[in-house]
């Protein structure tokens, strides 16, 4: 789960971090105020999940309270995207721009700080150019962060020395400590600001959650921010992975990776898809809440892919034969349920009028030939 | 022939006389998996269909000997429960538990690799030995996908494996050992460290390998062909070829980013590292035929 | 350092491990007060580091307040050994008594936690006779105590289930919080009680810092009752490594196994060892220091042996001489010193009138002839 | 012939710009050592007689091969100091601080071993290959200690060590290497952990170790040599025979107790495994040559 960024600032404040001083605020007249707060001189930061904030025009600095105003009802009122929180943050005045991160390096089992002297908006250009300018350190979970690998971090920073260098080594320790006791899969700051006199400053704010730890997560939720549409939003209260696209196919299948494949079939064939729905696993006995979601779309047709062994397929057909007679879909059902009971599955299938089919490939290819003007 | 899991094997079940660990035990052992004791806290002296129970591993090899463990354990004690094998001495360990929280993926996989064990998972159906043995939650031999013969199969996924394999089948193979190394971010075993195993098995002639986007298990592969330390025919199919950049498509393990983790990236390294890449299921067949030349 | 019981209990129960009510009191009129407190029926429990302390009666239990008067009166006269603080303690209705230690295993690199439903003053014969009544769980410090152990810990107590396994599961985790926060080289509970409506709590405590540690433990200082004799508890205070006995050769050696050895050799040949002393290491240079603590004994000879690569020969030869001149020791002085510049040392020695020997072993049979009334 | 350290190890030292570090660094490349550059955080750039200093190892290892550290640093950084090491893949390190808290002993211990390195330390002298290299604490060749020759040394001492090795060379042998364990409670690498080195360099005839009192490595060397995982003629001197139990004689390694660590059973089982046991130091000469026939 991500966290916006004045979550993630509120995490690293708490542990000891240095972050400028900010107001959060939902309307114009809230901005202005905070902007007073602050001495005029301020950052109005939209608080969206999207990356790249700077360059898309969502962060603006303003020379004064009423500039602030002006600017935050002119990005609350964007129309591209949601923007209900904005935060007011003092300016600071740096002298360079440094990059520091920690996430999870899966080959070596342990957590991974990169850091660079180069920070700012160009790191990800920098990454590809230039990947040895970015130091990586990676951690033993059990062992914990060490004296000599926070030194080292505080080298690859180049702020190694007196009064920064220590500033600079409290921070890679909190946030470490961050990243640590939040669970997080990335805690990030870029820019670390480094001001006129030597202090060290966290310019922006990155906190991811593990999703797998969320329940020993307290007092973050997901909000419609944090998706692209209201139907993802709602599937995700439901726990059912699903993703907006704007094509014909809508797809009801069982299995991450089968899900995948199937919709690299559809763009092979020359088809598009309206949705991305898996419900196997734990949810292989939700096939009506699933076909709720999916009848969502503007679809041509509803593609039923499976290939479970816990999964039974007798199970999941009759989900769908279940969810078919209380939603009565208006477009056709195309349904390829394999696996374990396949046999009660296709009597299931063939009693409630359905015509089974049972290659993966062959169903793509009907669908996509009924999207097109064929026949069912 | 088999590799990690055969008749000869002796193991145990953290977590047996839960549903699920009950459920799927006897499952197992339907399968032909030799289970010689399970572990649950507070239960010794129980049994589950005549198979003892005891209350710690510690407990069940002071009087069996045991060489994997298989775990039936919740996400959130899937760690304390793997250290607790690896203490024991056990260097095969199958975890099926989906939803392990990331960090203690990172402590087990690191844990893991000291050790010198192989884990595999979490959020694994698990590993067939076809026609032989089972670990994990297959509940019985699918005739269209699990026929026994000479193919190795490693896998991320479930039902995929299940659309590949049969593939495999309707090719009129069969298959060694499918090893299901899990789809969470952090496996704890990778493709790469499975390779020994079918290199080494005079019964696997050929490894078909089921990736998707995210990671770098599958570049890893790649690498280990081209560096000559693989040399059996491969077959991959890697799903997510077409997969918009940035999208969550399923498990966590599917994030493309960074340089590597693209299918297109994947497919590339392992084309040309000689492997053959399937663009679509029904092309494992024909590939390994080619590549076995039969 | 080993601590007293009060101390390691008080470290006990800040860590939350249940110790019984107490007082610690240093005259028989505190004792009173302390077991009217508690409610007469008490324990008095004589403040002191060694063992045994039950079976050498320093521990009695008490029925009335001023029957702990009169045995707290009688435990402060013993002058066997120095008692100067009690511990009155409220006596516990124990149903068992069960044994939990931890320590450390030098092979593994782990930290070590024993554990026995069979606890109490038996331990030690019940550790030689069936050491399989002993479990043994090794901890990796950086992965810390796993919930496992914790388990397998309290089975091996034989307090699984219910309430009173919860409390005992907690005693392993706070005795390895206690072992870890205090750099213990031992933590040991023994007997842990088990009462009579199932609770928990420790009877006894021990507890040893690690010496090398000591700096970051604050609080604790070495007092007159951890050392044997005065000479001892003044030579520990300076740094210097001294053992008392009552032969008649003063050892003034350095290197550990080196003085050792020459104590064995003394053994073997017949003779007597009045102390031992130390003076290698960082202490190369204090030889008078260390010769004003080898004549507080009443020796016959001092026998200074040392074969030395940076604790220079020279060095300790000036040191030995100038201790010589200064404190004009009326016992006789043989010197075997040997090492780095070992001619100015056999130089320096022969110029004050000492006749410098190059063999320990000959140098010991002239040390404890010279106390048998041989001739120097 | 040497083990452990030749002139070809390729060493970097920690702490090399200090007042120890520069003193012994001078010392060690008197004596043969192949000094290839050191760390000291903050003094990168700067050299200690021509030899390069480095912020970290990393940054050493950049520019320089290295296969083997050197520690002058404190005790309460040693900890530190070796995992640095180790986090870069070094094999052979080598600690001389005494005072190294007793809890971060065991998880250098743990992490070593871990790694598969060989941690000499804390606490000891170092490691002498007579007049070929040195890692440690010795300023010059002292003729009637340091002689080269056949004779393998392993010892938790230093002084008794010397006197032990004089009666060698009296005897008419040299030493082949002296590997000092250290004198701490809990050494990083243990005696029958070295003996592999003596076992396996043609250039070792036989082995002398210095033990005492206390902990259990002599129990340990005498099982190897029982279990015939050490062949080559092995005598060994014990300190601490007449001790007086329970009381502490000099460090903390020589605390007896439990069944283990008296003198008396070290010297029984050594005995009993077909070692030679000198009960004095000048002893140690004549049961070399009744062992090796000369």
């Amino acid at each position: 789960m991500k966290l916006f960024e004045y979550q993630a600032k509120e995490a690293f404040a708490a542990a000891g971090i240095p972050v400028p001083k900010s107001r959060l605020v939902t309307d114009p007249a809230q901005a202005r105020a905070a902007a007073d707060e602050l001495g005029g001189h301020c950052v109005v930061k939209a608080q969206v999940l999207t990356g790249g904030r700077g360059k898309a025009g969502l962060i603006k600095l303003a020379g004064s309270a009423a500039e602030a105003e002006a600017l935050s009802a002119s990005l609350l009122g964007e129309t591209r995207q949601i923007i209900t929180r904005l935060l007011i943050e003092e300016a600071v005045d740096f002298k360079r721009e440094v990059y520091l991160s920690i996430t999870v390096d899966a080959v070596a089992g342990k957590a991974l700080i990169m850091a660079s002297a180069d920070g700012g908006v160009d790191i990800e250009h920098l990454a590809a150019t230039a990947p040895e300018k970015i130091a990586r350190v990676l951690v033993d979970l059990d062992q914990g962060l060490q004296a000599f690998q926070i030194k080292n971090v505080v080298f690859a920073l180049g702020l190694a020395g007196g009064e920064t260098g220590k500033q600079a080594a409290a921070v890679v320790k909190n946030l470490y400590a961050v990243f640590r006791k939040h669970d997080a899969e990335l805690a990030e700051i870029n820019p670390l600001f480094v001001t006129a006199d030597g202090s060290v400053v966290a310019g922006d704010g990155k906190l991811i959650i593990d999703d797998n730890s969320l329940s020993r997560q307290a007092g973050y939720e997901l909000t419609r921010e944090h998706f692209d549409s209201d139907t993802e939003f709602e599937a995700a209260q439901d726990g059912i992975p699903y993703l907006q696209f704007d094509g014909d196919i809508s797809l009801m299948c069982a299995g991450a990776g089968l899900t995948t494949t199937v919709f690299d079939l559809i763009n092979y064939e020359g088809g598009s898809v309206a949705n991305y729905l898996e419900f196997g696993g734990p949810n292989y006995r939700r096939a009506k809440r699933a076909m709720e979601l999916c009848l969502k779309n503007d679809c041509k047709v509803l593609l039923v892919v499976t290939f479970g062994t816990i999964a039974r397929a007798d199970v999941m057909a009759e989900g769908v034969v279940e969810a078919m007679n209380e939603l009565k879909p208006r477009v056709p059902i195309i349904t390829c349920i394999r696996g374990t009971n396949e046999e009660e599955a296709t009597a299931t299938l063939r009693k409630a009028g359905l015509e089974p089919m049972f290659d993966t490939e062959e169903a793509v290819r009907k669908a996509v030939a009924l999207c097109a003007g064929g026949k069912s | 022939m088999s590799v990690y899991i055969t008749r000869e094997n002796k193991v145990l079940i953290q977590g047996m006389t839960g549903q699920e660990g009950s459920y799927w035990t006897r499952h197992m052992r339907d399968l032909g998996t030799n289970v010689v004791f399970g572990v649950t806290p507070g239960k010794e002296g129980q049994d589950v269909d005549g198979v003892p129970v005891f209350h710690s591993i510690v407990n069940g090899i002071k009087a069996f000997e045991a060489d994997t463990a298989m775990l039936f354990v919740p996400p959130k004690f899937t760690k304390d429960a793997v250290f607790e094998a690896l203490d024991a001495g056990i260097k095969k360990i199958v975890t099926v538990a989906e939803g392990v929280p990331l960090q203690e993926m990172l402590q087990i996989r690191k844990a893991a690799l000291s050790c010198g064990a192989m884990v595999l998972g979490g959020n694994t159906s698990g590993v067939i030995s076809a026609g032989e043995a089972m670990l994990g939650m297959f509940p019985y031999w699918i005739d269209r996908v699990y026929k026994p013969g000479t193919i190795g199969v490693m896998t991320r996924s479930g039902s995929l494996t299940n659309e590949v394999t049969a593939e495999v089948v309707k090719a009129g193979f069969g298959l060694s050992t499918l090893i299901g190394v899990g789809g969470d971010q952090v496996p704890f075993t990778r493709f790469v460290e499975v390779l020994p195993l079918y290199q080494a098995d005079p019964g696997t002639k050929a490894v078909v390998m089921v990736g998707e986007l995210g990671g770098s298990m599958e570049e890893e592969v790649a690498e280990a062909i081209a560096a000559g330390f693989f040399t059996k025919p491969l077959v991959a199919f890697i799903g997510g070829r077409t997969a918009p950049e940035g999208k969550r498509m399923g498990h966590a393990g599917a994030i493309a980013g960074g340089g590597r983790g693209t299918a297109k990236g994947k497919v590339e390294l392992l084309e040309k590292a000689g492997a053959g890449v399937a663009k679509r299921p029904s092309e494992v067949g024909p590939l390994l035929r080619q590549a076995l030349g039969t």
